[in-house]
């Protein structure tokens, strides 16, 4: 057991445990953002730094363990300051077409600025302009909206093992492709689309067919049927501000028909078919 | 039959002839005096002092004489080369500012032959060490207060200790000879010249934590150190001193060599770890130190080549030897590689507590040109520039951080009144970004901004805000970034506002540039006074911006003219010029 | 990929194999038999090793020593360290990239030259100087440089 | 070979200072051979086997003062010892003309350097 005090309140944390943790432990929030709570730390963008009585540098909460007699400060207006520069350095690099992106109103970058009251731009852009890459039927990326916290590599390489995805290049030139000039459909992406649901900002993203979707639907010469994942039907519930966990099929299949859809088939639907065999 | 030598210098500032002439007197004089056959006269090309007038020095009596005039040529001939006795009003005690401890055998050993470093008291720490025990040797560096000449300044013995006594069978020993400061060379001179002390530095360390396996990581574009220590570390293999059970006692121990690929971050440790590894040379967060979970995730110990190359002599010679050299918290010496506008641009060793005066002037021997010096650059792109009203300052660690700048590896530049503060701030900060990995925000963006704003000051396309800016991003780097690279990163840029911020304004309030660097600001036109009318400048100009023939002469076409500066360099007769 | 250049590749690749952390090493060994990494061997290297490409990739384009492109014959590589910066070595390269008509990293159409700047050579003492190869020319002046590219030219 | 001993280094240690005989030698490092050292040497090489001196010819590193490479240090009984800098293949040839076979020291090229050696 660790002892500590964080804006002197005293904190009582197994070893191990982050500044970042240990903060959310008793209430105080150290502002992030390329950290992710299922991924281990990259410790890339600098955003959650807070001081350490006895010390004149800054320390990254999300990747510094906390140790025993530690003095945290989370919030002064000198810690603010650079936390803002920072922010407004990675908004410097990152363009400003929100209403057209599908990441608004779910985007982290854009809460985080929110959050900061950004009202103005302190320093000119600059956009790397690398084309997007949507040769999949999956994804758009666009890498002039990724902030380098290399979540998607992490998943990629990591946790999921696919090596599709690999950060190339150095410093300002930096930037996440696949390797060797291909691209995504080359590469050996299986499609998982864990780095899209990974991404805090629009640099990745599910490709959007929803108007050709309607299209069809509304076209009398075509017999329109869906087929759903298994685990849509209950993950989609959150998005309407269900509880996590509630079943949504009934209603995932109403809304489907009244949609147009002239039949509803359930993936699941092959599995019984197997067991049956 | 020949008794004595005489070397003779004009050491007088812009003096071309004055050696041979006071030389044509002196051989007269001996002539007359019937000594021609007896002393030997000879003009030196630099005798080591600087600004003395005429100096000149007797062997084998080791007498130097400065300020010389043509009449003190006779009572010279008459007192000191006839009988020997010194002239009191004429001797000059010419100062050693320089010791050499680390480069004691650069240039004096053939670094191709361990017989000749054995011959010259090599080895013997190693076998002394392996005596005495890990623990005497940690207690042994650490006493001797030798701190990391890398660039950090950690304490050694503390480094070792912690390694020491982190609980492993498998650790490990990497001499860091990644050396990137742009204009710094100290490590590859000791590597190229010396490796055989840098090898037993290596052993020593490796034995102190408990090592089985070192690596030299080094830069790869060092081809002659690569070549230099791999020799010696095979010769050193087949004496059996690299390798099992050396000297016959329990100690083992492994050398290979790691190439560097070009990439400055790799010189920080947790991304030197991670080059071994063979992944990207990205830094990591630091806790987990490297002393506890480094390469391959065993305790590793990182030391510089000159850190480790001061290490046998320390062991030779015992700790309270070494800790006499050098000032309260720097011990021992320093090897500084001193370049740019200076005369005698080279490698120097001084101990720990020299001023910056005594380096420039006495051993530099001031600017090469002879024109006003400006300030001395340190600590490569981590450090910062020193003007001359602080060149009293010893050196040492605390004092060039209290400076504003560094240590760091060991560069210093020498600058004049020709080289503008803005565009020295600039090509640091072009380094930096260059060299950033990419990881972290405020390095990967911060330094691209910043560099950006350099670049509209040395245009005059800036304001004052601009400065104001450039400080707001220099600390959020120093804040916020994730390893020293972008920690230090805007340190030439603080540095330079800190000592020569009217050079910044007046870039941006009157669009000028006092050193006539930033061609931007300049204006060229042609003085007809001195135009020779040859038309070479038309024919370099890339724009045609220059009109005219050979009758009527050169005009430059201001509206047309890119401020190239193409022009100002080609004309022979200095008919060019730029306000 | 011929025959020829598989073995090189192979045999490079059993030198090292032992050896824990071996991919920088044996890009450099791939660098300084072929000049440039292939990327046929960068595809072989991954299979053989099982390492993912995407890992070989990351690295090569990390560390600025290793050439994804075929150099030319002579490289010619002007010193921006800070000595030959003051001293003048921005104008040998803008020389050099008016003469060869090319930019920092590139070949001239002819595959003769590849310019490149770099970091130090170590020779602060000769500044201004650059290398052709690796062989260095040092204590330069603008003019010089032509001079020197047509001494090159000329051995071809 | 067997591993060495700690009295094996003092009789290696022995056997090189035995040659305590006149000795010429050239910087070879980076910085040196950049300047020309390598063909100074050879121009050395050459001229010593020409002239039949018995002097022996050695490489070493670097001495520090770059500016004024090739240098070139030279230990003839009964002369001073003396470094000489910017030595070029002419020169070379003068110092084993001059100062190794005339016992005269060349103008102009003499270098002095004040530092003192830790033990």
């Amino acid at each position: 057991m660790i002892i500590a005090t964080i804006n002197g309140i005293p904190v009582h944390v197994a070893e191990g445990t982050t500044i970042l943790e240990a903060a959310r432990q008793v209430q105080v929030k150290i502002p992030t953002l390329c950290h992710h709570p299922d991924l281990p730390p990259t410790a890339a963008c600098g955003i959650c730094i807070v001081k350490v009585q006895g010390s004149n540098k800054m320390l990254r909460a999300c990747c510094t363990p906390i140790e025993e007699g530690m003095n945290i400060l989370t919030h002064d207006p000198e810690i603010v300051e650079v936390r803002r520069t920072v922010l407004e350095l990675i908004l410097s690099n990152h363009p400003n077409d929100c209403l057209k992106c599908g990441r608004n109103q779910s985007c982290e970058l854009q809460n985080l600025a929110a959050a900061f009251g950004i009202r103005e731009e302190l320093f000119p852009k600059f956009i790397s302009g690398i084309p997007k890459d949507d040769s999949t039927n999956a994804f758009v990326i666009d890498p002039d909206k990724c902030i380098h916290c290399g979540r998607c590599i992490e998943i990629c390489q990591e946790l999921q093992q696919v090596w599709a995805l690999s950060f190339l290049g150095r410093g300002f030139s930096s930037r996440f492709a696949p390797a060797a000039g291909m691209r995504l459909v080359e590469s050996p992406c299986v499609e998982c689309g864990q780095c899209s649901s990974h991404c805090p900002t629009g640099a990745i993203f599910e490709l959007d067919e929803t108007v050709k979707v309607w299209q069809k639907l509304q076209d009398p010469d075509n017999y329109c049927v869906v087929q759903i994942a298994p685990s849509v039907r209950v993950a989609i519930g959150e998005a309407f501000g269900m509880p996590p966990g509630t079943n949504m099929t009934g209603k995932l299949y109403t809304v489907l028909r009244r949609l147009g859809f002239k039949a509803v088939f359930d993936t699941s639907f092959a599995a019984d078919v197997t067991v049956m065999e | 039959m020949i008794t004595k030598t005489v070397l003779i210098k004009d050491t007088t500032p812009g003096s071309t002839s004055g050696t041979k002439e006071f030389f044509d007197v002196f051989t007269a004089a001996l002539r007359e005096s019937k000594l021609a056959d007896e002393i030997r006269l000879v003009r030196a090309a630099d005798i080591g002092v600087y600004n003395h007038g005429i100096v000149l020095k007797i062997l084998p009596d080791n007498i130097t004489y400065a300020n010389v005039q043509h009449h003190d040529i006779k009572r010279i001939i008459g007192v000191t080369l006839k009988h020997g006795n010194p002239i009191k009003d004429l001797l000059y005690q010419p100062r050693a500012y320089q010791l050499r401890l680390v480069l004691k055998n650069c240039g004096r050993i053939d670094p191709e032959s361990i017989d000749d470093y054995i011959a010259h008291d090599g080895y013997r720490a190693l076998s002394a060490a392996l005596q005495a025990g890990p623990d005497t040797v940690i207690r042994e560096i650490t006493a001797s207060g030798l701190r990391g000449r890398g660039g950090g300044g950690f304490p050694t013995g503390l480094k070792w200790s912690m390694t020491r006594s982190t609980p492993g069978n498998e650790k490990y020993m990497i001499c860091n000879a990644d050396e990137g400061d742009p204009g710094a060379y100290m490590d590859r001179s000791v590597l190229e010249g010396d490796p055989h002390a840098v090898i037993e530095g290596m052993l020593i360390a490796g034995f102190a934590i408990g090592a089985s396996q070192g690596y030299f990581y080094i830069r790869a574009e060092y081809p002659l150190a690569i070549e230099r220590v791999q020799k010696a570390i095979d010769q050193a293999h087949a004496y059996g001193l690299v390798g099992e059970r050396i000297f016959g006692s329990d100690f083992s121990m492994d050398l290979e060599i790691r190439l560097g690929a070009g990439a400055f971050v790799c010189g920080e440790e947790t991304a030197l770890i991670a080059s071994i590894e063979g992944k990207r040379g990205t830094p990591s967060p630091r806790p987990p130190y490297p002393s506890v979970k480094g390469l391959w995730g065993k305790p590793t110990c990182i030391n510089n080549v000159e850190t480790l190359a001061n290490v046998p002599s320390i062991i030779r010679n015992g700790s309270a030897w070494f800790s006499r050299i050098g000032t309260e918290n720097s011990k021992g010496t320093k090897v500084f590689a001193v370049t740019g506008k200076v005369r005698n641009s080279g490698l120097i060793e001084v101990p720990m507590g020299t001023t910056l005066r005594d380096i420039v002037f006495e051993i530099g021997g001031g600017t090469a040109s002879g024109k006003r010096f400006k300030a001395v650059q340190t600590g490569g792109p981590s450090g910062g520039v020193i003007p001359e009203h602080l060149l009293d300052t010893p050196v040492d660690y605390d004092n060039l951080q209290k400076l504003g700048s560094i240590m760091g590896s060991g560069g210093m530049i020498v600058m004049d009144e020709d080289d503008c503060m803005v565009d020295i701030a600039k090509f640091y900060l072009k380094f930096c970004v260059d060299e950033s990995c990419g990881k972290c925000a405020p390095c990967r963006i911060g330094g691209y901004q910043m560099l950006n704003l350099l670049e509209n000051i040395s245009r005059g396309n800036a304001t004052l805000e601009d400065l104001e800016r450039l400080r707001l991003i220099a600390k959020a780097m120093q804040k916020a970034s994730l390893c020293g690279l972008g920690q230090t990163a805007a340190n030439p840029v603080l540095s330079t506002l800190r000592y020569f911020e009217d050079e910044y304004r007046e870039h941006i309030l009157n669009r000028r540039c006092p050193s006539k660097k930033c061609t931007a600001l300049l204006q060229f036109i042609i003085d007809r006074s001195r135009c020779k009318k040859c038309g070479l400048c038309a024919r370099s100009c890339p724009e045609k911006a220059i009109t005219g023939d050979k009758e009527h002469g050169y005009t430059i076409d201001t509206a047309r003219c890119i401020n190239c500066g193409m022009c100002f360099e080609t004309c022979k007769f200095g008919a060019v010029e730029r306000n | 990929m011929d025959q020829a250049a598989l073995e090189t590749a192979r045999t490079i690749i059993e030198k090292w194999r032992p050896k824990k952390g071996n991919l920088i090493m044996i890009l450099h060994d791939v660098q300084d038999a072929f000049g440039y990494i292939p990327p046929d061997i960068a595809r072989y290297l991954a299979r053989t090793l099982h390492i993912p490409l995407a890992r070989i990739y990351e690295v090569l384009t990390f560390y600025h020593y290793f050439k994804l492109q075929p150099p030319g014959k002579y490289k010619i590589s002007v010193c921006m360290g800070t000595a030959c910066y003051l001293k003048g070595s921005p104008s040998l390269l803008q020389e050099l990239k008016n003469i060869l008509n090319v930019e920092e990293g590139q070949t001239t159409k002819d595959g003769m030259f590849y310019l490149e700047s770099v970091r130090c050579l170590g020779c602060c003492g000769l500044s201004p100087a650059l290398a052709v190869n690796e062989t260095v020319h040092g204590t330069l002046t603008k003019s010089d440089v032509i001079d020197i590219v047509s001494q090159y030219a000329k051995e071809a | 070979m067997a591993a060495l001993t700690a009295d094996d280094l003092a009789a290696i240690a022995s056997r090189i200072h035995d040659q305590n005989a006149s000795w010429i030698r050239v910087g070879m490092s980076t910085c040196g051979i950049a300047a020309g050292a390598e063909r100074v040497y050879a121009a050395l090489e050459d001229e010593l086997q020409r002239q039949g001196a018995g002097v022996q010819l050695k490489k070493c590193g670097c001495l520090g003062m770059c500016a004024a490479e090739p240098l070139v240090e030279v230990n003839i009984a009964g002369m001073p010892r003396v470094i000489y800098c910017r030595v070029d293949e002419a020169c070379a040839r003068d110092i084993v003309r001059g100062h190794v076979c005339g016992g005269k020291l060349l103008q102009d090229y003499i270098i002095d350097m004040q530092s003192e050696d830790a033990s």
